[in-house]
C-alpha cells in the first residue's frame, strides 16, 4: 500500500518536474509546478513530516509560486495565446490534486518508522510539529536568528530594486 | 646577528634609495645634482672596500647577517668574495656615468628618471650582495619594473614594443628560478643561504633540472645564444643610459647567476652540461659577430658585439677552470667598461646628430678630434688589442678553453677575427671618413661634461690592460675556492662532507649553517 | 513492506537533474528560477527521507530553513526581473545585449 | 532553555555588525540626504568595535569556542578571516563614500547591506555545522545581489545583478544537493560528524564522492574557478565598482574561508579524490583566467579574470595542503591560501579604488584606454596604480610577491613543483596585461581631443589608497607578522 502511494507521488513529482521545464509558456510551468510542490507535500506527510508538509504548501504553493504567477502575469504580455487554452491544464492540474487528496486522507494511520537508530534528536510519535519546534528555538536558535537576517535583506533588497522610480533617490546630486 | 663591522653594503644599498625618495620633492635641475651626488657618494663608499678587502681570504666579507622572516628562515644577508666585489665597483662606477650622459639627453620627467637610475643602483648590487636565495630573487626581480620604465617611457620610438619584450623575456626567465630555489630549500636542509646551498650534495637528477631551471634564469638575461632576441630591441630603444645600465651591469648578472649558483650548487649538472653551453657559447660568439658585421645603426652594432663578447664570458665559466673563470669575471668587467662606454660614444653622436647610423655619422676625425680618439680607443678595446683590458680577459678565457678543447679555441678565436672586422670597418666609416657636410654645423667637441664621462673609462681601460694583476689577485682566492668546492661530489654523492657538517645541514629547519660562518 | 531509501534518492535525482538540465537549456529567466526550485525541492526530499531514515530532525529543521532561504531567494530575484524587465522590456537572456553569458 | 549568555557574549562582534546593520536601516529614513555620510561613520564605528573585540581575543589563539550547540565556533581560524573581513569592509564603505555620490546612487541601504553582508560572512567563516555555512553562504549572497543591482539607472548593472542572481541560486542549488548527501551519509551536517562518519564509512562510497563533488562545484561558483567562472565578468563589470571590490574581496575571502574549513574539517579524509580534483581545475582555472584576461579592454573585466587567476593560485596553496607529505602536514599550504587572500585584498582594493576615483564625463573611466597618459596628469594616481599592477603581477618588492612565495613554496613541499613551474610561467603571461595597464599610463600620449578622465577625490578615499599601498609596500618588505598570524590560525586544523 504504501509502495503505491509512494509510487503515485514519485510518478507525479517526475513527471511534473519534466513539465515545467518543457513546456513553452510560463503559465503552465509554473502550474506544473504547483502540481509537484503539492504531491512533495504529500510525500512529506507519508515520511512523517506533517509540519514540513504544512510548510511546504503554505510557503511554496501559497507564497512562492504566488509570487512567480503574478510576475509572469505583469510582466509576459506577449503571450497573448495564454487565455485560450487553459482548460486542458486546469483540468490536469485539479484531477492530480483531487487524487492527491484522495489518497492523503486513505493513507491516515499509517504508521511504519524504518529503522530507529536513536540520534540526537528523535521524532516524538505525537508527529514532529512540536519536535521541530522544540528544536528550532532551542538547538537551532542561531540559524533561525539568521534565517531571519536573509529575509530582512530580501524584504528590503526586493523594496529597493522594485521601487518604480529610480531618479527618486538620486534627489541628493 | 651583525657579523661586526661597518655596514658597508647596506650604505651602498640605502643611498641611492634615499636619493630616489629625494626625487619625490625636487626640481629637474635639482634632480638631476641630487641624482649626481647620491651615485658619486655611493662610489666614495664602495672605493674603500678595494683596499679593505683582503684578497688572500677566499671568504665572504663585509658581511651582514639579520634575520628578515622567520617562516621561512630569510635572513637579509649581504657580503662580498672575490668574484662579486669587481661587479660592484663596476656598478657603482658606471652609474654616476649613466647621470652625467642624461644630464641633456633626458629632459621630460627627469625626477622620475633619475628615481628609476637610482632604484637600479639599489637593485643591482642587491645582487651581487645577497647571499641569500631569496633576497638575491628579490633584487633580481625588483630590477624589471624600474628597466621597463627606462625603456618604455625614456626610450626611442618603438619603445612600448621593446620594453614589453625585455620585461616578459627576462621575467618568464626567472620564475623557474624561483621553482628552483624552492626546490633547493626542501633539499638542502631547509635554508635559503646561499653559502650553506653551496655546500650541499643533491641526487643528479635534481640538479639537471635545476640546472636548467638556473639556466633558463640566466642565460636569458646574459643573453645566450637563443634567448638573445630581446637584446638588440631593448638596446636599440633604450635611452643612453639604460643601454649603458643594460650593457655593462644587467648583462653581468646572467654570468655572475651562474658563477654563484649554478657551478658551485650543480657541480655535476654543470659538468655534465658543459658541451652544451660551450657550444651554444662558440655559436653566440660567431653569430653576434656575424651579425654585427651587418648592422648599419650603431647601436644595433655594438648590441651584437655584446652577444658576441658574453658568449666569451660564458665559454670561460663552462669550461670550469681557474684561467677560464678569471678570465670570464675580468672579462665581465671589461666589457662594462668597453661596452658602456661605447653606448655613452653613440648617446653622445645622437644628441648631436640625431641619427645613429653609420651612413649619418662618417668622418668625425676632423670636426671632433677629442671624441673620435676616445672612440676608436674603446673601439680597439672591444676587438681585444693587446694592452687593453679586454685583451687580458679574452687571452685567459682561450688559454682556459684551449685546456679544455683545441677546436673549441679554434672556433672562439674566429669570433676575434670577426670582431677585428666589424670594429675596424666601423671605425673607418665613423671616424675616417669625409663628414657629411649638412652634418658639420651640428658637430661639436666633446664639453668637459662629456669628457668626464669617458676619460675614466678609458683610463680603466689602460689600466686593467697593463695592470691587471691587482684585480685577478682578489679574485684568486674566491675562484679556486669555487673550483675546490666543485670537486666535492666526486668522492661519493653523500658521504662527501664530514658528519659534524652533514648533520645540520640536513636537518629540518632552525639556523642556517652560516650563522657561524662556514666560510666566512 | 516499507520503501527503501535509494527509492528517494532516485526520486530526489531524477527531480535535480530535471531541474539542471532546465536551468541550461532554458533561456526565459522566469523558468530558470522555476527549475532553480526543483533542484530545492529535489533537496528537500532527501533531506526528509533522510531525516525519518535516522529518525533525526535535524534534517526536517534544514529543510524548513532551505525553505525561508528559497522564500526570499525569490523575492530578490523577482524584484530583480522586475526592475530588468522595466529598464529592457524582455526577461529573455538571449536578449540581453551587454552582457552575454 | 538555557538563555545562552555566553553563547551571545562569544558572538558579540556578529551582534554588533547585526546591530548597526539594522540601526543604520531604520535611521536611513529619517536621515536627510546631506546627512548620509553619518551612516557610513556608523557602519564604521561598529566596524571598529569588532576590530578591538576580536583583536582582544587574538591572545587566546587556541582556544576553540563552541557556541549555540556547536552550530558556530569561535576560533584562531575564524579570528583571522574576521580580522580580514573588518578591514576589507571598512576601507570599502570608506571608498564607496565619494564614489556613490558620484554614481548617484548614495542610499543610506547601501551601508545596511554592506553590514548584512559581512555578518553572513562572519557566519560562513565561523561555521561548524553546513546549515550555518549554509545561511551564512545565502545571507552574503542575498545583500550582494541587492547590491550589485543597485545602480537602477543602469540597464548593465541590473543584468549583472540579473545574472548573478541565477547563477548563485544555481550554484547554492547545488551545494545545497551535496550537503543533503552528506546528512543522508553522516545522519548530521555537522562537519566534525561527517568526518568521522567518513571515516567509518571509508572513502569509497560514490555517494560521498557524488556528495564532494556538488559540495565542490558549488563553492567553485563562489569562488569564481573554471569551469564555474562565467558570471564573474559580467558581475564585476556591471556592478558598481565599490560593489565589485567588495565581491572581489571580502566574498572571496569568506567563500575560501568556508570552503577550506568544509573540506578540511568535514571532507578531510577525502584528501586525496578533492586535492585531485581541485588540482585540475586549479590549473585550468590560472590558465584561463591569465589568458583571456589579455584580451580584455576593459579594466574591471580584466581585473575580473585576473581575480579569476588568483583564485586559481590560491586553490594552488589549498592543493598543497591536501596533497601535503611533509612533517608539517597541510599547514603551510592552508596557511599560504590565507596570506594570499590577506595579500591580495589589499592590491585588488587599491586597484579599485583608483578606478573607482577615474571619471570621464558623466560616466566613469573604467576603459583601459581612459587610463591613456594618466601619469602626466595625475602622477601620483598612476603610481599608485602601477603599485598595484606590480604587486597583483607578484613581482617583489610588493606584497603580491610574498603571497605567490608562499603558495609556490607549499606547492614545492608537496612534490608539486611542475604545478608551480607552470603557474609561475602564467604569472609571466599575466604580467603582460598588467604591464599594459602601466604602459598605457605611463608610455602613452593621451589624444588632446579625447575628453580628459579626471580624479574624483576625498579624503576618505585617500585614506583607502594609503591603507593599500602601505599595505602592498610594508607586507612586500616586512611579511612576518602576518605570516605568523596566519601559521598560528591555521593550527586549528591540527
Amino acid at each position: 500500500m504504501e509502495q503505491a502511494f509512494f509510487f503515485y507521488f514519485a510518478f507525479v513529482i517526475a513527471a511534473a518536474s519534466v513539465l515545467v521545464i518543457a513546456v513553452r509558456n510560463p503559465i503552465y510551468s509554473a502550474m506544473a509546478l504547483l502540481v509537484m510542490f503539492f504531491h512533495v507535500a504529500g510525500l512529506y506527510v507519508t515520511l512523517h513530516a506533517e509540519f514540513l508538509a504544512a510548510v511546504q504548501i503554505i510557503v511554496y504553493a501559497g507564497a512562492i509560486l504566488v509570487l512567480y504567477l503574478f510576475v509572469v502575469m505583469l510582466l509576459n504580455m506577449r503571450q497573448d495565446d495564454r487565455y485560450h487554452r487553459q482548460w486542458p491544464m486546469a483540468a490536469a492540474v485539479g484531477l492530480t490534486l483531487f487524487i492527491e487528496a484522495v489518497i492523503l486522507t486513505a493513507m491516515k494511520g499509517w504508521t511504519a518508522p524504518p529503522v530507529a537508530t536513536g540520534r540526537e534528536t528523535t521524532v516524538g510519535e505525537a508527529g514532529n510539529t512540536e519536535a521541530i519546534g522544540d528544536v528550532l528555538y532551542s538547538t537551532y536558535l542561531f540559524p533561525f536568528e539568521v534565517a531571519s537576517l536573509i529575509l530582512l535583506v530580501a524584504m528590503i533588497g526586493a523594496i529597493i530594486l522594485a521601487k518604480k522610480d529610480p531618479e527618486a533617490v538620486n534627489s541628493e546630486g | 646577528m651583525h657579523s661586526g663591522g661597518f655596514p658597508w653594503l647596506s650604505l651602498l644599498l640605502v643611498l641611492p634609495l634615499v636619493g630616489a625618495a629625494a626625487m619625490y620633492v625636487v626640481t629637474e635641475s635639482t634632480a638631476r645634482w641630487i641624482a649626481l651626488a647620491a651615485t658619486l657618494a655611493d662610489l666614495c663608499i664602495a672605493l674603500p672596500l678595494w683596499w679593505l678587502f683582503d684578497p688572500q681570504a677566499s671568504q665572504m666579507q663585509f658581511t651582514e647577517h639579520v634575520a628578515w622572516i622567520t617562516a621561512p628562515p630569510i635572513y637579509y644577508s649581504l657580503g662580498l668574495d672575490g668574484i662579486s666585489l669587481p661587479l660592484v665597483l663596476m656598478t657603482v662606477a658606471i652609474m654616476p656615468l649613466c647621470v652625467l650622459a642624461s644630464w641633456t639627453a633626458i629632459t621630460t620627467r627627469v625626477q622620475g628618471f633619475m628615481a628609476m637610475l637610482l632604484i637600479m643602483e639599489t637593485a643591482m648590487v642587491g645582487v651581487f650582495v645577497a647571499l641569500d636565495f631569496v633576497l638575491f630573487y628579490i633584487f633580481w626581480e625588483a630590477m624589471l619594473i624600474p628597466m621597463y620604465l627606462l625603456i618604455g617611457v625614456w626610450g626611442g620610438p618603438n619603445r612600448l614594443y621593446a620594453a614589453i619584450k625585455f620585461f616578459l623575456y627576462t621575467l618568464a626567465g626567472s620564475v623557474l628560478l624561483l621553482v628552483a630555489i624552492f626546490a633547493l630549500y626542501f633539499y638542502g636542509g631547509h635554508t635559503f643561504d646561499i653559502l650553506a646551498l653551496s655546500q650541499g650534495t643533491y641526487p643528479a637528477s635534481l640538479q639537471m633540472w635545476l640546472f636548467l631551471a638556473f639556466f633558463a634564469a640566466f642565460a636569458v638575461k646574459v643573453p645566450m645564444f637563443p634567448f638573445h632576441t630581446w637584446l638588440p630591441d631593448a638596446h636599440v630603444e633604450a635611452p643612453t643610459a639604460g643601454s649603458v645600465i643594460l650593457a655593462s651591469i644587467l648583462l653581468k648578472m646572467g654570468t655572475y647567476g651562474f658563477l654563484r649558483f649554478s657551478l658551485p650548487m650543480l657541480p655535476d649538472a654543470s659538468r655534465s652540461f658543459t658541451p652544451m653551453m660551450v657550444a651554444l657559447s662558440i655559436v653566440a660568439i660567431i653569430y653576434g659577430a656575424y651579425m654585427a658585421l651587418a648592422q648599419v645603426d650603431l647601436k644595433k652594432l655594438i648590441a651584437y658585439s655584446s652577444v658576441s663578447h658574453m658568449g666569451f664570458v660564458t665559454l670561460g665559466i663552462f669550461v670550469l677552470n681557474q684561467q677560464g673563470i678569471e678570465g670570464a669575471v675580468l672579462q665581465m668587467v671589461n666589457h662594462g667598461i668597453t661596452t658602456g662606454a661605447l653606448f655613452l660614444c653613440v648617446g653622445m653622436i645622437y644628441e648631436r646628430t640625431h641619427s645613429r647610423l653609420i651612413a649619418d655619422n662618417v668622418g668625425l676625425a676632423s670636426p671632433m678630434p677629442q671624441y673620435a680618439t676616445l672612440l676608436v680607443i674603446f673601439a680597439l678595446s672591444s676587438l681585444g688589442l693587446p694592452g687593453t683590458n679586454s685583451f687580458v680577459g679574452e687571452f685567459l678565457v682561450l688559454v682556459g678553453t684551449f685546456l679544455w678543447s683545441k677546436v673549441a679555441t679554434a672556433f672562439a678565436s674566429l669570433g676575434i677575427i670577426l670582431a677585428a672586422a666589424y670594429i675596424l670597418w666601423m671605425i673607418q666609416r665613423v671616424v675616417f671618413g669625409v663628414p657629411l657636410p649638412h652634418q658639420l654645423t651640428k658637430l661639436k667637441d666633446l664639453n668637459r661634461r662629456e669628457l668626464a664621462t669617458l676619460v675614466p673609462l678609458a683610463l680603466l681601460v689602460f689600466w686593467i690592460g697593463l695592470f691587471p694583476n691587482p684585480l685577478v689577485s682578489r679574485m684568486h682566492q674566491s675562484v679556486n675556492g669555487m673550483i675546490a668546492s666543485m670537486s666535492r661530489t666526486k668522492v661519493a654523492p653523500t658521504t662527501q662532507l664530514s658528519a659534524g657538517e652533514a648533520a645540520p645541514l640536513l636537518a629540518d629547519g632552525g639556523q642556517p649553517l652560516t650563522t657561524e660562518g662556514i666560510s666566512r | 513492506m516499507t520503501i527503501p531509501l535509494s527509492y528517494y534518492l532516485l526520486l530526489s535525482g531524477i527531480v535535480f537533474l530535471t531541474g539542471v538540465i532546465g536551468v541550461l537549456l532554458r533561456r526565459n529567466i522566469i523558468i530558470i528560477l522555476l527549475s532553480v526550485e526543483l533542484m530545492l525541492n529535489a533537496t528537500n526530499i532527501n533531506f526528509v527521507a533522510f531525516s525519518q531514515y535516522f529518525h533525526d530532525v535535524g534534517g526536517q529543521v534544514f529543510v524548513f530553513f532551505a525553505l525561508t532561504v528559497a522564500a526570499a531567494e525569490v523575492a530578490v530575484g523577482l524584484a530583480i526581473i522586475i526592475a530588468l524587465y522595466r529598464a529592457k522590456s524582455t526577461i529573455n537572456i538571449d536578449e540581453f545585449q551587454l552582457l552575454k553569458w | 532553555m538555557s538563555l545562552y549568555g555566553t553563547d551571545l557574549l562569544a558572538l558579540l562582534p556578529e551582534l554588533i555588525v547585526v546591530a548597526a546593520a539594522c540601526l543604520v536601516i531604520a535611521l536611513d529614513p529619517i536621515t536627510p540626504a546631506s546627512r548620509r555620510d553619518l551612516l557610513a561613520w556608523l557602519s564604521l564605528g561598529a566596524l571598529a568595535l569588532c576590530l578591538g573585540l576580536t583583536g582582544g581575543q587574538i591572545g587566546t589563539l587556541n582556544v576553540r569556542v563552541s557556541a549555540f550547540s556547536d552550530l558556530v565556533v569561535i576560533d584562531a581560524y575564524a579570528r583571522f578571516w574576521k580580522v580580514l573581513l573588518y578591514g576589507v569592509t571598512g576601507l570599502t564603505i570608506l571608498m564607496s563614500l565619494p564614489y556613490l555620490k558620484a554614481e548617484r546612487i548614495h542610499l543610506g541601504e547601501y551601508y545596511g547591506f554592506i553590514l548584512l553582508a559581512l555578518s553572513g560572512m562572519m557566519v560562513m567563516v565561523s561555521g561548524a555545522d553546513l546549515l550555518t555555512i549554509y545561511l551564512g553562504t545565502e545571507l552574503m549572497s542575498l545583500s550582494l545581489y541587492v547590491m550589485t543591482g543597485l545602480n537602477r539607472s543602469k540597464p548593465r548593472s541590473l543584468e549583472a545583478a540579473a545574472k548573478y542572481f541565477v547563477l548563485g541560486a544555481f550554484s547554492s542549488g547545488i551545494l545545497l544537493y551535496g550537503i543533503s548527501l552528506l546528512y543522508g551519509m553522516a545522519g548530521s551536517t555537522k562537519l566534525a560528524s561527517i568526518a568521522s562518519a567518513i571515516g567509518t564509512h571509508g572513502a569509497n562510497d560514490p555517494l560521498v564522492l557524488i556528495a564532494t563533488i556538488l559540495v565542490a562545484v558549488g563553492f567553485s561558483f563562489k569562488l569564481a574557478a573554471v569551469p564555474f567562472h562565467m558570471w564573474t565578468p559580467d558581475v564585476y563589470q556591471g556592478a558598481p565598482t565599490s560593489v565589485t571590490a567588495f565581491m572581489a574581496v571580502a566574498a572571496k575571502a569568506a567563500s575560501f574561508a568556508a570552503f577550506m574549513r568544509v573540506f578540511v574539517e568535514g571532507l578531510g579524509g577525502l584528501k586525496a579524490d578533492w586535492s585531485l580534483l581541485f588540482l585540475l581545475i586549479a590549473l585550468v582555472t590560472l590558465v584561463l583566467g591569465n589568458v583571456v584576461a589579455i584580451v580584455q579592454t576593459n579594466i574591471k573585466r580584466m581585473l575580473a579574470y585576473s581575480s579569476i587567476a588568483h583564485a586559481g593560485y590560491a586553490l594552488i596553496g589549498f592543493v598543497a595542503a591536501g596533497r601535503a607529505v611533509g612533517p608539517s602536514g597541510s599547514t603551510p599550504g592552508l596557511a599560504s591560501v590565507m596570506i594570499y587572500l590577506a595579500l591580495y585584498s589589499f592590491m585588488t582594493l587599491g586597484a579599485f579604488a583608483v578606478i573607482g576615483m577615474l571619471r570621464k564625463g558623466e560616466r566613469e573611466g573604467e576603459e583601459i584606454e581612459d587610463f591613456t597618459g594618466l601619469a602626466k596628469r595625475q602622477p601620483l594616481a598612476a603610481f599608485l596604480m602601477l603599485v598595484f599592477m606590480v604587486s597583483l603581477a607578484g613581482i617583489p618588492p610588493t606584497a603580491g610577491f610574498i603571497g605567490k612565495f608562499y603558495v609556490f613554496m607549499a606547492a614545492v613541499d608537496a612534490g608539486l613543483a611542475w604545478l608551480a613551474a607552470i603557474a609561475l610561467l602564467f604569472a609571466a603571461v599575466s604580467a603582460y596585461y598588467y604591464m599594459r595597464v602601466v604602459m598605457v599610463m605611463y608610455m602613452r600620449e593621451p589624444d588632446p581631443a579625447a575628453v580628459a578622465p579626471r580624479l574624483v577625490t576625498s579624503p576618505a578615499l585617500s585614506f583607502v589608497l594609503a591603507c593599500a599601498v602601505a599595505g602592498v609596500i610594508f607586507f612586500g618588505l616586512f611579511p612576518n607578522s602576518l605570516v605568523s598570524f596566519a601559521l598560528q590560525s591555521v593550527l586549528t586544523f591540527k
